[in-house]
């Protein structure tokens, strides 16, 4: 592969990111944050998966493959790997969020902090 | 022997996995035999990284190939790229290793005491040799998604060790931006191995370095790699996470965020030097890291010298050290290519940079302990409460004394030796960056003495009257990295030949990186 | 805790979830799945009778200590695996050609052929077990969380 | 085994500085030997003498943190106002001053690749 088509999978992959940029920057609620950090990962998951499609190829599954070319599978290990470290990542951030909201009262990461300077 | 060093680059990494999951088992029995386990395990894989250092100093660059039919074997037959999970140490991973071994093994005997009273340790010990585990493997690694693989294994273990001791408010909040810049970080470096693995194929840091080309797509990767492994490892002005994180964590978790703060500044240099190489441009990225270097020096040192509380005004001199590594390598990379300047002063000064590191993750871990053991008997971080406690705690003070010095960069202490060598290369390079470290080095001692002034000078306080010696066990955990220190500063020469040179070499020769994936084929 | 025929319909579904979940595990080193994905599904089982029932309920079910046990040892199994290949290498497959799961079918030939790769369906299963402990502890403990409980050490 | 240490342009021994400082330790002793030893314990010779004043309690006596190097700051509040200012400790300001960086870096590598 010589470039990296701009299809359409890319351009949601980008948008994602932006959005979830956005997110993570302006919303000063921590459970939308962590919604951002996850719509990162979904965001960068899709581009992964989507690099290694190829047009009209078959799934990567050795049983019953009727011939003709396959899609990358190294990719799909790759996003499914990102998939489940991303698991324990948000589980481990909503635990601490709760931990956050018992000790504060608050959500709001500009009201919840302690440390600063 | 032979056998077990064949396999030792898996077997560091593999040991500490295993322990990490017999330690809950084993702790529902007893706790006793689980902290043996801990500190037994340690100690086998500090011994095993010292003698593949020894090993490596002899054969060259270990290669080794998960699950082939030997472990050389990185092309298998039909394939014309090197495939699987491949391990490749160098002497840089070594040196990165070694240092690692022993602090890991100090902040697992100092957390024996240090710990004692909280609840759930053996989930505690289950995360701590994860994150060694996480950190070998990032230094280790061949291959850059085990790399991204390896960093989050330690970045979410490092998180919840932050978090440990949950009955705080401030832990919570160190830990949740530990992970959350940890984790969108990472997810940068995913995205651009995602980059880089659309235009070749490819993994493997060396088999990608032989057919790198430059491009535009491999720039915006460069740059994603680059800065999150910056944000990482915590440089000015990516460095506001830091001291939140490093304050809160259990003092001997601390020593170790120290050293995996180390390691991304180790994956940045393998990206700059391994995976890019000579494709690179040089000066460019050489003065990226500079300014990131100078930037963090000063701007770390003079927020450490306001910092009233203990814990973390050490985070920040750790952001002010950071800055001369940078700077020594920043200078090497910049001057990369041009082999007459390299020459003169360019490998001196990645030499120093390195050196430093070295130098850095002994007297660090050692203050942090230090600062901890204060935790540990007051029951506050904060430096305006505390006073006279010298003569409580002698041993602490002592050390304390030592690691002070030893940053300070006082003669004839290891920390001068490093300094001593990044400035007098640096110079010609540009003077305003040696000019900058001794303005620093010398902020670092006032701000240092005002905290051993404040913390241990004095008469008793009335407040402290209970205060006694921290358990044997904390004294021990800083005594190793003590008896670090006193060794390099006897004999700096026998270090920086077998440690320090390897190291530096091993990043400057990109072709031997190369070659040692993709020339030993069978 | 919700109504009766909620209750009632989930009590029913686990047992699907429950084969479903295995089958995905038990195949994976044929088709799309594994110990990860398998153990998820069987885990959202477990979500399912969490909204079901309350989790107050639900922690009678399955301890703490239970779940930690089946968690560590699905990784030691998982860690013993790669280390019974240490003779040649780390993580080598040391039961292809034997008669447990050692089968090499020809490439592309023929529906899924279960007693073939090796180790891997073996270590599909410790990373299921791993899964499914790792998984419900997480989802157990985040309900008692916000259910205002605090969880036991 | 030499301690020496070689930088290409001066030399460094730990050895020659454990020497000074043992010999500076040997003049420092003599010179503290020379002071009287049969000084009465625990009468007025071993109190802390203030101008004839009141000695405060322990506890006030001790310098705190916060007095230490007050100059410094003082001359230095300018830059202290400024640096604090980004210390916000915001979690999103984090993430801002991340993505800025990434932003700058990849314009500085695109833009020096084009020269």
């Amino acid at each position: 592969m010589d470039y990296i088509p701009l299809d359409f999978p890319f351009l949601a992959a980008a948008l994602l990111v932006g959005i979830s940029f956005y997110i993570i920057i302006f919303k000063k609620n921590l459970t939308k944050l962590i919604m951002g950090v996850a719509m990162l990962a979904s965001g960068v998951n899709l581009f992964l998966v989507s690099l290694g499609y190829r047009a009209g190829a078959n799934a990567p599954i050795y049983t019953d493959v009727p011939g003709g070319p396959m899609v990358m599978s190294v990719p799909q290990a790759l996003t499914l790997t990102s998939i489940v470290i991303n698991v324990a990542v948000l589980a481990l951030m909503l635990t601490m969020v709760i931990r956050i909201y018992r000790h504060t009262g608050t959500l709001d990461s500009e009201k919840s902090r302690k440390m600063k300077g | 022997m032979a056998d077990l060093m064949t396999h030792g680059g898996i077997l560091i990494i593999a040991i500490p996995l295993l322990a990490a999951f017999l330690t809950p088992l084993v702790g529902m029995a007893s706790q006793r035999a689980r902290n043996i386990l801990v500190v037994v395990s340690l100690t086998f894989v500090a011994f095993l990284v010292f003698a593949l250092a020894r090993d490596i100093s002899i054969n060259g660059i270990h290669v080794y190939t998960l699950g082939a039919t030997s472990p050389e074997l990185t092309t298998p037959k039909g394939f014309i790229v090197p495939v699987r999970i491949i391990l490749e140490v160098d002497g840089m991973s070594m040196l990165m290793a070694m240092l690692w071994s022993i602090v890991s093994l100090a902040a697992a005997i100092f957390s024996l005491s240090h710990i004692a009273n909280e609840t759930g340790q053996s989930r505690f010990y289950t995360l701590l040799l994860l994150m060694v585990a996480g950190g070998f493997g990032m230094m280790f690694t061949g291959d850059l998604f085990n790399l991204f693989v390896f960093l989050e294994i330690a970045s979410i273990s490092g998180a919840a060790l932050i978090a440990y001791r949950t009955k705080f408010a401030d832990t919570q909040e160190g830990g949740f931006k530990y992970i959350v810049v940890s984790a969108i970080a990472s997810l940068m470096v995913l995205f651009a191995i995602g980059l880089l693995y659309a235009q070749y194929n490819l993994l493997n840091i060396g088999a990608l370095a032989e057919v790198i080309q430059y491009t535009t797509a491999d720039k915006i990767a460069l740059a994603l790699l680059l800065i999150a492994f910056t944000i990482k490892a915590g440089m000015v002005p990516l460095h506001l996470w830091f001291p939140d994180a490093y304050s809160v964590a259990p003092a001997s978790i601390t020593g170790m965020l120290v050293i995996t703060s180390h390691a991304c500044m180790y994956a940045a240099f393998r990206i700059c030097f391994s995976l890019y190489g000579t494709m690179l441009d040089a000066p460019v990225v050489g003065w990226i890291l500079i300014v990131f270097g100078l930037l963090s020096m000063f701007v770390g040192v003079t927020m450490a010298v306001f910092q009233k509380d203990v814990m973390r005004f050490m985070s920040y001199h750790a952001i002010s050290q950071l800055g001369y590594m940078w700077i020594g390598v920043g200078v090497g990379l910049a001057v990369l290519g041009n082999a007459d300047l390299m020459a003169t002063y360019g490998r001196d000064a990645m030499s120093g940079g390195i050196f430093h590191i070295l130098n850095h993750a002994m007297y660090k871990p050692l203050l942090f302990f230090t600062g901890g053991a204060l935790f540990h008997m007051t029951g506050t971080r904060d430096l305006t409460k505390m006073g006279g406690l010298a003569h409580k705690m002698k041993w602490t003070a002592i050390l304390y004394i030592i690691g002070t010095l030893s940053i300070s960069g006082i003669p004839p202490l290891n920390g001068f030796s490093s300094k001593i060598l990044i400035y007098e290369s640096v110079y010609q390079f540009n003077a305003i960056l040696t000019i900058t470290g001794i303005v620093v080095s010398i902020l670092t001692l006032a701000s240092f003495t005002k905290a051993f002034h404040s913390a241990f000078m004095g008469a008793e306080l009335p407040e402290y009257g209970k205060v006694r010696e921290v358990p044997k066990s904390m004294i021990i955990g800083m005594a190793i990295l003590a008896a670090g220190i006193v060794f390099i500063t006897l004999f700096p020469s026998l270090v920086v030949d077998w440690a320090i040179h390897p190291a530096a070499d091993a990043l400057i020769n990109q072709g031997g990186y190369i070659d040692a994936i993709t020339g030993a084929v069978p | 805790m919700l109504s009766k025929i909620v209750r009632t319909v989930a009590n029913q579904l686990i047992v699907f979830i429950l084969v479903f979940g295995l089958y995905i595990i038990a195949h994976g080193h044929l088709t799309p799945g594994g110990g990860f994905q398998g153990g998820a599904i069987i885990v959202s089982g477990v979500v399912m009778l969490l909204v079901a029932f309350s989790s107050h309920e639900m922690k009678k079910g399955l301890r703490e200590r239970v779940l930690s046990i089946v968690e560590s040892s699905g990784a030691l199994i998982f860690i013993i695996l790669a280390f019974a290949g240490i003779g040649t290498v780390f993580f080598y497959n040391i039961l292809l050609g034997t008669p447990l799961f050692g089968g090499i079918p020809a490439t592309g030939s023929g529906p899924g052929i279960l007693w073939t790769a090796g180790v891997i369906p073996l270590m599909n299963f410790a990373v299921g077990l791993k899964v499914i402990a790792g998984l419900s502890a997480v989802v157990l403990a985040l309900a008692l969380f916000s259910s205002g409980e605090e969880v036991e050490e | 085994m030499t301690a020496i240490l070689e930088s290409g342009y001066a030399f460094w021994n730990p050895i020659i500085w454990i020497i000074v400082f043992i010999v500076v330790g040997i003049i420092v002793y003599f010179f503290r030997r020379q002071g009287q030893e049969e000084y009465k314990k625990d009468t007025d010779q071993t109190r802390i003498f203030l101008c004839g004043e009141e000695v405060p309690e322990a506890g006030e006596r001790h310098i705190r943190v916060g007095n230490i190097y007050w100059g410094f700051f003082e001359t230095l509040k300018e830059y202290y106002n400024q640096v604090l200012r980004v210390h916000t400790g915001i979690i999103n300001d984090y993430i801002l001053w991340f993505v800025a960086a990434t932003a700058l870096s990849v314009i500085i590598l695109l833009v020096a690749g084009l020269g």
